[in-house]
């Protein structure tokens, strides 16, 4: 096995779903069973990314093999290459991806069964398969857009799968308008990059930061660059303000939700942001921490209200996203793609769990009809809970591990810049979502059936289903990642397989832990120096401990309240929601983020100003005038969104095409001597020009 | 004659096509399965020409008593010309049965067009340009007019055979005052001696009226105006070609005699002519266009556009942008035959559906030809990674190198506004519901030709540079 | 050869003149037609005189070829009229344009 | 005044008065009869060119085949005369014949001003020997055979076309 055979079999690895893609759809009409092509394929992809990761990861662990061809010249110096970056992150995420997709292809031979568009469903998945491969080999940030837009269209498309529903059609629009609005962002970055560097290749681009070549040849421009890309991730990992397409689509299939909305695409957005991690400044990495910590604060208390069993799993996942996104953007480098991983296995297995529940249940997602499932599911029970409780960071599980790192750092992070907002909003989070995933749990599987009839029904779901639970649940624990249940450190996830990140943006831009200063500690030599300070290092080890065990205390916390509120039911819970109905309605209703957007921002207005009411009614007047005067605007601009968007467009084209129309169509008068009168005009004013 | 067998095997496009012209006539005559043989021969011709010319690019040489050039960019102009041929060929099929003008003649007038572009494109002599320009012209009129019965058809043809003739009357004209000056019509006395004869005046108006003619085949303001009449009156499918290959034989003429100004330090006397004109055509194309209803009219309208973004490959005359010109010719011809062909289906009997809003809801009703429709409305609008990006940078960049970026920003903009009519069917199909209910009759030969058309112009986008590269080998 | 040559062009410039006039000017589009084969003569006119005073024969073989071209045109034009006059019972090209904007 | 200049001034006026007067008419059967004359009057011109074959040509495809054609035409389908010559929409008409004759006044400026023709010196021997159907026939023959054979399918061409565009019925 040599580096060529590496990057030719993840050639393979790449290129197989898209035959896979290709085959299903041309003969998905004429060939029933066609789909079993579609699945076999999956299969060995899945076993070639195996394969790659183990070499990878076994003989070359410390190599970064590049593979580059000429696309074509733009002028004699400026070419477009084609390439791959294989890196330990590339095979890990590769053999993610293939894993997923591969479960989520056989779980949806069960659960699709009698969908009409079977073969196409299938079709879909496996062109998803291909971009989301491509999007994880590319060592370039324009196939990384091109691929990037491809994942963009087959959600679009899986979304809208069932698109005789309205629901489902107009999810998918929304998903597909909202991630517009970050890829504009994305790509006036990667214009600025290649405006400046001439090239779209991430190592020739770092070189030149490295080298002190600044777009603008300002650190201000290098920071916009930053957060110009990071837009592209705010689009696609569903963060704040651009979240709101994630639970509405939750309107595909669940098995699409599981592969795409949870653990592949949507953590392509983080992914992108670990690969430019080397040219983000401290400021851009600020505005990306604060954004993570809105996105993963605001959907926590959202989760904690909703009675949609996906919308629960889909606001959790915004949540662990945004959770990831602060991780980068406080440093912690190694542990958000660890987290990454993790959350892949753990929230793909919850989503396919919910799958198996809702298949189970006929189609049932509201969780207030169901309950003591966990007889009926006794599977499916025991595979949720392990994933319900790595999310909630127990220890033994892989959540345990990433998300005991992420708070660490966020301590480390406070002691060394003061600013402590992210370890507690991050200590916040752990407790919230402990709490919202197992009263999920609780008043999914436990107490006594809602619905009598549903559940006398529901049955276990059938091998193919149940299957794919085990395998992911069964990654969700530490054994995986290290040895030491209790620290992960030492670990081969972290302290082998994961390098250093490299920095090249210049050194006075960068947050003071983050300077190679001499001091440098180099933890393991063979994957070049590592680049935090020796303060962070120490800051880290402090901040160990006490990060890990009030994590524990919190995580168990959440879940004793979960138990007290709703299984042993101790406190009366409607008595409390009534209490604070104000705040409830407001998690219930999502922060009226749907509403700010659409149309209806008026009725948010009136909830909005209950809230205020509810703190001070003798401002509420103004504020009320205030607010209402901004919203009718804001609603009024984000209602004519569609107008302008698109009818506007034309309605505008109508009005100036007939004014042109006018002037100019007149000089077509269908008489053949006007023409030649026109023509023999030029012909006068030409030979004139050539007289002189 | 030939001096040896390489110069016959050399000569070999031209002579099939000849005989392919005359085997199909033989068929018309005497075969009485001549609706089924003969489209399909006529296709299997164009495409054996083509494949052909592709295959043997290298053998460049000059033959026929320096009468025809071979091999190099001769080739891949007849592989441009040819393969636009046979998918106006697949396209036409069905589309002519749909009007009940079967006539065998429609597909021998349609070789001796293509045998007349190839003519234009070897053409070592002005003599040889000239037949060739006449044979495609006249087989062309007759085209427009092939559907005999229609009033539309009729005025067509007519207003493009007075204003063609017109333009001979020009070029005729043009070509006896550069013999005057010249002495001779050999291209290549002229290409070697242009910078002594531009001193002549009358070499000057000579090549200026020349000009003035072939302006008239490529359909550039102000000698555009014949354009939108004619597609919209003559046959769809006929249109199509009238659009691609006219225009690209149009173009390889110019280049083939005019190839001194692009070719020296002489220096391009003409670029004032050609800036002009193409910057003319660029914004009246695409801002006329807008206020088009009938979706022939608007790819009229569209084609003059085109054709002034070509002609700034010309006004910029170094070889970049003559590579660039034959790039964007070999992509404009997929993408606008795919359209014409899409528009040739979507058509009802009678010319009904010919409106832009017939394409309203189309996505829902033919989500598979909306898809392509999309992309060859994109790639017309010049959005990458389709071959109309590519055709259109080449040019600009080349303009640009020429000095004269203002006219590669003008054509910038001008295509900021063309795409607007292009996104625009793009809107219709997917956005708006349908607004009446008529049944699109399938037709596999079109969809073959159709879908043979985006690919290339997706493989033409996609690796732009193998294609490029053979051209810049021959210039 | 002792006429200037310039007379032989000047009086084929006019002759082209006359065409170009009869083109744009007449409604009949048989006469329209016929003013195209005036200016297609008045350009063989150049291309005879040049051939002779240069004493080359390439202007008159050019000519040959404008004439089989004009005698193409010929068949192939008349025949267009004859068949929008089946269809519309004119020959006046001013009543031939359903075709504009 | 040799003969050659009278027989240039004669034909020359005819040429030039009988094209007047060919675009004048309103009876198209009286301008077809008129280019004719046209015709061959300028045949009449390529015999003092010394351009024998072009001549007789001329007389044989132009007045003879090409303009019974147009005849023929014009018998078959008799439209009715135009009105007066600028009857209709005078203005434009007026307009046409200027910018026409604006364009002439530009040839005849670079015929005459731009002296381009200095360097032509005319040869009688050479003259008559490109004229004769010899150097013609053998130079078509030889050098021009392409366009020769062009001018084969072209003709093939216009013939079939003619047929499909003019046939009254057709199966």
């Amino acid at each position: 096995m040599t580096e060529t055979g590496i990057i030719n079999i993840s050639l393979a690895i790449l290129f197989l779903p898209l035959l896979g893609f290709i085959v299903t759809l041309l003969l998905g009409k004429k060939i029933k069973s066609i789909y079993l092509f579609e699945v076999f394929i999956l299969t060995v992809t899945l076993f070639a990314a195996i394969f790659v990761a183990f070499i990878k990861l076994s003989y070359y662990v410390d190599d970064r093999i590049i593979a580059e061809i000429q696309w074509f010249k733009l002028s004699e110096t400026i070419s477009i290459k084609l390439g791959f970056l294989i890196d330990n992150m590339t095979v890990i995420m590769l053999f993610v991806v293939a894993l997923i997709s591969a479960l989520v292809h056989y779980f949806s031979i069960a659960y699709m069964k009698d969908d009409p568009r079977y073969n196409r469903y299938f079709a879909y998945l496996g062109i998803f398969t291909f971009s989301m491969n491509g999007i994880v080999l590319t060592n370039n940030i324009l196939m990384m857009y091109i691929f990037w837009e491809l994942v963009g269209l087959s959600s679009y498309l899986l979304i809208g799968f069932w698109f005789e529903k309205k629901s489902a059609s107009d999810a998918g629009k929304k998903a597909f308008i909202v991630n517009r609005v970050g890829d504009i962002g994305m790509f006036a970055g990667i214009l600025i990059l290649f405006l400046t560097y001439n090239t779209f290749s991430f190592e020739s681009i770092f070189h030149s930061i490295a080298a002190g070549k600044l777009p603008f040849n300002s650190d201000f421009w290098l920071t916009m660059t930053g957060i110009l890309l990071f837009m592209g991730a705010i689009g696609k990992s569903a963060q704040f303000p651009l979240h709101v397409w994630l639970p509405d689509a939750m309107e595909g299939p669940t098995p699409v939700s599981a592969l795409i909305h949870a653990a592949t695409m949507v953590a392509a957005g983080v992914y992108l942001t670990i690969r430019i991690f080397g040219l983000l400044t401290a400021d851009a990495m600020m505005f990306i921490a604060i954004i993570g910590m809105l996105s993963a604060f605001i959907p926590a208390t959202i989760a904690l209200t909703q009675n949609d069993i996906k919308k629960v799993l889909a606001y959790s996942t915004v949540s662990q996203l945004g959770y990831m996104v602060m991780a980068l953007g406080i440093g912690a480098y190694k542990f958000t793609f660890f987290h990454l991983v993790a959350h892949a296995f753990f929230k793909a297995c919850l989503f396919l769990g919910s799958g198996s529940v809702i298949y189970a249940m006929h189609h049932e997602q509201d969780i207030r009809n169901m309950g003591g499932l966990r007889k009926k599911l006794p599977l499916t029970y025991a595979t949720f809970l392990i994933a319900t409780l790595a999310i909630s960071g127990i220890p033994l599980t892989s959540g345990f591990h990433s998300k005991d790192g992420i708070l660490a750092s966020s301590f480390a992070f406070g002691s060394l810049t003061g600013n402590w907002i992210f370890a507690i909003v991050g200590f916040l989070v752990a407790l919230m979502t402990a709490f919202y995933m197992f009263r999920l749990v609780i008043i999914t599987f436990h107490g006594q059936p809602r619905d009598q009839h549903k559940y006398e029904h529901a049955k276990e779901s059938p091998f193919v289903m149940v299957m794919p639970l085990i395998v992911l649940a069964g990654l969700s624990i530490f054994i995986f990642y290290t040895p030491n249940p209790l620290n992960a450190d030492e670990g081969w996830f972290i302290s082998k397989w994961l390098p250093a990140p490299v920095l090249s943006a210049p050194n006075n831009t960068r947050f003071d832990f983050m300077q190679e200063t001499a001091g440098a500690v180099t933890h393991n030599p063979s994957h070049g120096t590592i680049t935090y300070s020796e303060s962070y290092t120490e800051a880290m080890h402090g901040a160990h401990n006490p990060a890990m065990i009030l994590a524990l205390v919190l995580a168990l916390s959440g879940m004793l309240l979960a138990y007290i509120f709703y299984q042993w039911k101790k406190i009366n819970v409607d008595k409390l929601t009534q209490a604070i109905k104000p705040l409830y309605t407001f998690s219930l209703n999502k922060w009226y983020f749907d509403e700010l957007y659409d149309k209806t921002f008026v009725a948010g207005t009136i909830g909005f100003s209950k809230l205020i009411g509810w703190f001070d009614a003798k401002i509420v007047d103004g504020i009320i005038n205030g607010a209402g005067n901004l919203t009718r605007l804001l609603s009024v601009f984000t209602g004519a969104f569609d107008r302008i968007v698109i009818d506007g467009i034309v309605n505008f084209a109508a009005y100036l095409s007939g004014f042109i129309g006018l002037i100019f169509r007149r000089i077509q008068t269908g008489k053949v001597q006007t023409y030649l009168i026109l023509v023999i005009f030029s012909i006068i004013i030409l030979l004139f020009l050539f007289n002189d | 004659m030939f001096n040896n067998a390489q110069e016959f095997f050399n000569t070999l496009p031209l002579i099939i096509m000849g005989g392919g012209i005359v085997i199909s006539l033989l068929i018309e005559i005497y075969s009485d399965k001549n609706k089924v043989i003969l489209p399909w021969f006529t296709a299997l011709l164009f495409l054996a020409v083509g494949l052909h010319s592709l295959f043997y690019t290298n053998d460049v040489s000059i033959v026929m008593q320096n009468m025809l050039a071979t091999g190099g960019n001769v080739n891949i102009f007849y592989a441009i010309f040819t393969l636009g041929a046979a998918v106006v060929t697949l396209i036409s099929i069905d589309y002519i049965k749909k009007y009940d003008m079967y006539f065998g003649e429609y597909y021998l007038i349609l070789q001796t067009s293509v045998l007349g572009m190839m003519l234009m494109a070897a053409a070592k002599d002005l003599f040889v340009i000239f037949l060739g320009l006449e044979l495609m012209s006249i087989s062309f009129y007759i085209l427009a007019g092939m559907n005999r019965k229609r009033a539309k058809a009729n005025e067509a043809s007519l207003k493009y055979f007075l204003l063609g003739s017109f333009a001979t009357g020009f070029i005729v004209y043009g070509i006896a005052l550069i013999y005057g000056s010249a002495h001779t019509t050999s291209i290549d006395f002229i290409t070697t001696n242009f910078a002594g004869l531009t001193s002549n005046l009358l070499f000057v108006a000579g090549v200026l009226l020349f000009l003035i003619g072939f302006s008239f085949k490529i359909a550039a303001f102000p000698f555009h105006m014949w354009v939108p009449d004619v597609y919209e009156g003559s046959s769809t499918t006929v249109a199509a070609l009238f659009s691609t290959g006219g225009k690209s034989a149009a173009f390889s003429a110019i280049i083939a005699s005019l190839f001194a100004l692009f070719n020296g330090p002489s220096g391009n006397v003409f670029t004032p002519y050609f800036a002009v004109i193409s910057v003319l055509s660029m914004f009246y194309g695409s801002i006329v266009a807008i206020a088009q209803v009938n979706i022939k009219r608007m790819l009229a309208y569209s084609s003059i556009s085109h054709a002034g973004y070509l002609i700034i490959g010309l006004a910029a005359g170094n070889h970049d942008a003559i590579a660039g010109v034959m790039f964007y010719l070999g992509a404009y011809t997929f993408m606008n035959l795919g359209a014409f062909g899409i528009v040739s289906l979507v058509e009802g009997k009678n010319e009904t559906n010919l409106d832009i809003n017939s394409y309203a809801g189309l996505a829902s009703k033919k989500p598979f030809l909306a898809a392509l429709l999309s992309i060859l409305m994109f790639s017309l609008a010049g959005v990458p990674p389709f071959a109309g990006f590519f055709g259109k940078y080449y040019i600009f960049i080349a303009a640009i190198e020429s000095k004269l970026t203002w006219l590669a920003i003008l054509g910038v903009i001008s295509s900021a506004i063309s795409a607007y009519f292009y996104i625009r069917i793009v809107v219709l199909m997917y956005f708006k519901p349908a607004t009446n209910d008529f049944q699109i009759e399938t037709s596999n030969s079109a969809m073959l030709g159709i879908i043979t058309s985006v690919i290339i112009v997706i493989l033409l986008g996609i690796f732009p540079g193998s294609f490029l590269d053979l051209i810049t080998r021959f210039i | 050869m002792n006429i200037p040559i310039e007379y032989y062009l000047i009086l084929s410039a006019f002759m082209f003149f006359v065409g170009v006039a009869g083109v744009l000017t007449r409604r009949n589009a048989i006469i329209v037609f016929m003013s195209i084969e005036l200016m297609l003569n008045s350009a063989n006119l150049t291309l005879v005189t040049f051939s002779s005073y240069l004493g080359n024969s390439i202007g008159q073989l050019f000519v040959f070829f404008v004439m089989t071209v004009a005698a193409a045109d010929a068949a192939v034009g008349l025949a267009i009229i004859i068949a929008i006059f089946r269809n519309k019972l004119t020959v006046n090209i001013d009543e031939i344009n359903i075709l504009k904007w | 005044m040799t003969l050659q200049i009278v027989l240039f001034f004669i034909f020359a006026a005819v040429s030039a008065v009988t094209a007047v007067i060919m675009i004048t008419r309103t009876n198209a059967v009286i301008s077809a009869l008129f280019l004719v004359l046209n015709f061959a009057s300028l045949a009449g011109l390529y015999l003092t060119l010394n351009a024998q074959f072009i001549a007789v040509t001329q007389i044989i495809v132009y007045a003879g085949a090409i303009m019974v054609l147009f005849l023929f035409v014009l018998m078959l389908l008799r439209p009715e005369n135009e009105k007066k010559i600028l009857d209709m929409k005078p203005k434009l008409q007026i307009f046409a014949m200027i910018i026409a004759f604006i364009v002439f006044i530009q040839i005849a400026y670079i015929i005459f001003f731009a002296q381009p023709l200095q360097n032509i010196s005319p040869d009688l021997t050479n003259s008559i020997k490109a004229g004769t159907i010899e150097a013609i026939g053998r130079e078509l023959f030889t050098k021009y055979i392409v366009p020769f054979e062009a001018a084969g399918f072209l003709l093939l061409a216009a013939a079939i076309g003619a047929l499909v565009l003019a046939k009254k019925k057709f199966e």
